[in-house]
């Protein structure tokens, strides 16, 4: 599984891009988010919820938009990153 | 017919406009929007700003909301350049061009278009002070309600 | 800050965008309208048109139009420039400008400002169709209709 | 006082411009139409309301937009024209 962090996720985490092998049962985006933010304090910073509980990161599962609820199989690209503010 | 560009180097809107119509005798209007970096922001001046991409789904999703308002607006065209890296005051973001029989189609589109391109398009900014410090903007609910009343984008 | 020309010239976008923005970092966004002239109306061929206007009234009406846009959207500046004489398929017809800090304002003032150029302002078109007929046209009520979105003008 | 006409109501009168000296009591826009369309074959042809009654010709009073009760006087600069069809 390929993931990629942008923006202040990718400061956080201290790294652009890494390639991981969760466990199987890690299936879904929310999933990933528990299992990665485990990974250094780096991951667990650029996962934890603002103090009042919004969440602030946004994901897309083989370029297109996901919910915490989407499926992650071996092989996708996952991305993870601030709401956007192009334009 | 859409022409999408993510690129560090500035736009001509003369030229691009001329690409986008060039010739044809069908055309009505054409809408634009040009984005520009404003040189304060909550009252602090800004020294320059860096604009970061996701490559590969920020084309792909560019291209995609682009064939999406052809369809929707009956669009002979559209255009939409998108600059990333290092941009100073003053300087050109983001290009939006919607070329139509009709002049309320034309604008309905640009606005659709830069609406979702500040909503659902993969870029970030970070802005640095002129003080040096430097923090990513944070995104803005209007935009999402300006996008919003587009229906389900 | 309004630019308004009457003429029978061309104008070039990208020339009239750096003057309306030269050199100022307080522009977030410039909205802008082009009206080209159609090669068919009710689906006959034209050869050419021909715009005649009202010297003198034109220019009031036009400055007086984009100072109420400008104070209605907080606008930086805007410009109208509207050609006349011969025009051929094709050829540019009318341009409209509104740089604004934020894009909602700069899109809003440049729909206003073409309605209402669209209704308000004493120019005619007189098409010539490829038989050498050629015919006044008609006024269309979806234009007053659009203008009268904006409240009295 | 100075008469202007444009478009169709310009090829319709045969003139762009024409100084005239009505009598006191056209002081109405309204009046005016009905003094001017005796002129001539011209002149009657450019006013005449359509089949159906609608009245298709503007006016403007020294470069304002006016309306049949609006008042007229010596010197001023009046003009007819069709509704606007630019932009």
């Amino acid at each position: 599984m390929k993931i990629l962090y942008f923006a202040w996720l990718r400061e956080r985490v201290g790294l652009g891009e890494e390639d991981v092998t969760p466990p199987a049962d890690i299936d879904t985006v929310a999933r990933l988010v528990a299992w990665l933010g485990a990974r250094s304090s780096g991951h667990a910073a650029a996962f934890a919820p603002t103090p009042d509980g919004r969440r602030l990161v946004r994901c897309a599962v083989n370029q297109d938009f996901a919910q915490p609820n989407s499926p992650v199989a071996p092989g996708d690209e996952i991305a993870f990153f601030p709401p956007v503010t192009g334009g | 017919m859409a022409t999408i560009h993510v690129q560090q180097a500035d736009f001509d809107l003369g030229a691009e406009t001329a690409a986008l119509t060039g010739g044809r005798t069908d055309i009505g209007g054409i809408g634009s929007f040009i984005g520009v970096v404003r040189g304060t922001a909550g009252g602090r001046d800004i020294s320059d700003m860096t604009l970061e991409h996701y490559p590969g789904m920020t084309e792909r999703a560019m291209m995609s909301i682009a064939e999406t308002a052809e369809q929707r607006w009956f669009l002979q065209g559209c255009t939409l350049i998108h600059r990333v890296g290092l941009l100073r005051p003053g300087e050109n973001i983001v290009l939006v061009l919607a070329a139509a029989p009709h002049r309320q189609a034309a604008l309905e589109a640009t606005a659709y278009l830069i609406d979702w391109l500040k909503t659902r398009a993969p870029f970030w900014k970070k802005e640095r002070f002129s003080s040096g410090e430097a923090r990513w903007v944070d995104a803005r609910e209007e935009d999402d309600a300006a996008a919003a009343r587009w229906g389900a984008l």
